[in-house]
């Protein structure tokens, strides 16, 4: 059996290219993968575009992704919080795009993207700015808004335990995007706090199914939000 | 007006006022700000239960001292905890429990409704771009959303109007409003004046209220001491 | 707090009225809920309208249910079992309607009703006959079908245990449809085998989370698609 | 002539080739039939799962005596074990492994198959109905799609055709077919024909195959003895 473990952080994000399109799990700061992120900081990438619910927190995470001038493009549904000032600043320099999409319509289009799906049709939305340009369908005497799948080239996750397969349970809250991401994506990259043996997990708890993990580093347990110097 | 009115409720008045209306059984929603403030006023003998949209069913106060856990955290981002009998879901399934039909209530913050119950509180006329967050699939998917906030705003300007001139949130979704001077119910007739806040009058509210108040029945908001 | 629990049969499946559409559990025997099937067979309703994967086994479930006549239209993916002989015989004397669905689009039909959705794009069944009469849309250079959400009145599952709250879990692939499905009625009745005490079972592997489940009825352990007799 | 003709490959050695094709580390499919045949005959070197569309991921082979689990069945509806490091999901998610991707091979039967990859499984032309199953989505949403079948129909009429004359499952899916005769890869070229069974000869698969095959490379396919 082949054990989907990478042995170093560059060994498991280091195929990430120039202009990828990258998912990454987390609301607020729980289930955000920093130390992936920290990863492809070093690899020095340019042009990404970010698919996360926040800007960013402080000066860690997708705030260092961002403030080393990695990003092109954020999706998000909160760009704004007082914690995201990075971004905001080098949004207010004209120097990164930004796509604001509803949190619940962030998640499903994500989920469609994961599942096969070309989009769906949503209630959210409909009539707002959030809307615009975007198809009205009516359907069973409704209007609603068509929504289109949301994929990524890569997906970085964020995960409590895996077995060699890459079969994954979550923690509390830090579940959120994460096994919606991990669908999502044409290769996905989880950050684990543990990895078990093979059985260890029962096959009835696996949120995410091995099938969606491409390979894994275990980076034990931190304490999250905390800035990290480039490694 | 509204700057030296002594007769105004507090936020936490407005949001125990709330929660005489949220029902045994129910799910709720709350956003940030004033609503948050609800689950310590809700009658004790009324299991509701509160669903915040990360993914967690059942939301319970902040920590004791020294019992956070840094991935148990509210919509707000504030730390939390859990209840007896919650469960942990992930985003794609939060929301479905939002637009799905399963929530009863969404108690949220706002800067306009207007007498068809059209939402606004994501984004202010003037700024270009808006933290939306959850507020457009909460707000459309919920069974019941009750708004909360000032009658008016800072400068004394109607936040409850006939034409809306505020960025919209969702369609026709505000079932009911609770304000620092009174609770209206938004119904097919229009809308109801139900209660006024003690030492107001009706007319004092409709003054303020740039939509026609039907006023046929009115009480006053019970106010604990 | 409100226990969930349904005393008797009736008091878990007595608001059942004719002319309901009722999504059934099930794939193949495993995760069927037979006692429930049971207790609407002994309320004689009539012209219901049954979503199920499979048209039923012998003369159990949902094989009873049509057998006595309470069935006017089936909803499913593979009517033509020879185990579904109950099911052809009235359906070959033209009492009973049938709708055929892609078995993933059945599934993801019901998600869509449990997620407040209006319907979805999908590949599948393009061009095929089970599209015709569907929209087909472009979208990112593809062509889709689009297909309808799909609710019920009432949602008849079978899990393995419950809490109070009927938060549930279930077993092995008796899990198949029951989870999608107690999502995407307007009240759904839950058979368990067994139920347990509040907090044991575990947040995080709870499969139904309570909110979704209206009641529930306590059933032990028992044979699948044994016959009984009417109760 | 397919009644005659002793050189025809049985179920198992059609199962046995097409098992050789599985590769290390793929998460295949298999429809009912001849494709659940294949798991006896794969490479012991090569860690193969199988996903099952009732949810679940790390199908085993049939239980020991005594050992089945009433509620542990394949989407064949026999009862099945489950194999270390597999996992239990519900339909829908199932069905988001097929469509979204992540099935590195379908292996199904087949009525017809079109030159242009059109898979046709699920209904003969003169039945009003039938029993679709997950054949529509898994054929649409796999990586790949094995088409395997007898190369003739009982009267000896091609099954491989440049026509479609049967009910359409999926469109240009199928990426290689796996029959009594031959194995043929549906490439953009056309029709490849790769190997044919041992005693027969190209033009023999070919005067019964309604499609021009590119026999260019063509080897034998190696049977077990």
């Amino acid at each position: 059996m082949k054990n989907k473990k990478s042995a170093t952080l560059e060994d498991a994000v280091g195929r990430i290219q120039d202009g990828a399109t990258i998912l990454v799990g987390g609301f607020g700061q729980p289930g955000v993968p920093e130390v992936l992120i920290d990863g492809v900081c070093d690899l020095g990438r340019r042009n990404l575009t970010i698919v996360t619910n926040n800007a960013g927190t402080g000066h860690s995470g997708i705030a260092r992704l961002i403030e080393e001038g990695c990003v092109g493009k954020l999706i998000c549904s909160f760009p704004w919080a007082k914690e995201s000032f990075v971004f905001k600043e080098l949004y207010d320099a004209g120097k990164i795009d930004l796509e604001i999409v509803p949190q619940g319509t962030l998640s499903e289009r994500i989920r469609a993207g994961g599942a096969g799906l070309g989009g769906f049709l949503t209630p959210t939305a409909l009539g707002t700015d959030l809307a615009e340009g975007k198809p009205i369908i009516e359907s069973d005497g409704r209007e609603w808004v068509l929504e289109k799948a949301l994929r990524g080239d890569f997906a970085l996750i964020k995960a409590y335990k895996t077995d060699p397969r890459g079969n994954l349970i979550y923690h509390l809250t830090a579940r959120n995007f994460n096994p919606v991401m991990a669908m999502a994506a044409d290769f996905t990259i989880a950050e684990v706090q543990e990895d078990v043996a093979i059985d260890e997990l029962d096959p009835e708890v696996i949120v995410t199914p091995g099938v969606f993990v491409d390979t894994y580093f275990v980076t034990g347990w931190y304490e999250i939000g905390k800035e990290r110097k480039a490694s | 007006m509204s700057e030296q009115n002594t007769n105004l409720l507090t936020r936490l008045q407005i949001a125990a006022r709330a929660a005489q209306d949220m029902e045994d059984g129910w799910l709720v929603n709350l956003g940030i700000g004033m609503p948050t403030m609800i689950p310590a006023y809700i009658p004790k003998d009324r299991d509701v239960m509160f669903h915040s949209e990360n993914g967690l069913i059942g939301m319970g106060p902040q920590p004791a001292e020294g019992e956070a856990d840094q991935d148990l955290i509210s919509a707000g981002k504030e730390l939390v905890t859990m209840v007896s009998g919650g469960a942990i879901v992930h985003h794609a399934d939060s929301f479905a429990v939002a637009r799905g039909g399963r929530l009863d209530c969404a108690c949220l913050g706002a800067f306009q409704v207007v007498a068809n119950g059209d939402l606004c509180n994501w984004r202010l006329p003037n700024q270009k771009s808006g933290s939306v967050g959850g507020a457009m699939d909460i707000a459309a998917g919920s069974k019941r959303v009750f708004a909360m906030m000032t009658h008016t705003d800072r400068d004394g300007g109607a936040k409850i109007v006939s034409e809306r001139t505020f960025p919209l949130t969702a369609m026709g979704v505000v079932t009911r409003i609770f304000t620092d001077m009174a609770v209206i119910s938004i119904t097919a007739d229009g809308l109801v004046l139900d209660e006024v806040a003690p030492g107001l009058t009706k007319d004092e509210v409709q003054a303020v209220t740039d939509a026609p108040l039907i006023m046929d029945n009115v009480g006053e908001i019970a106010v604990a001491a």
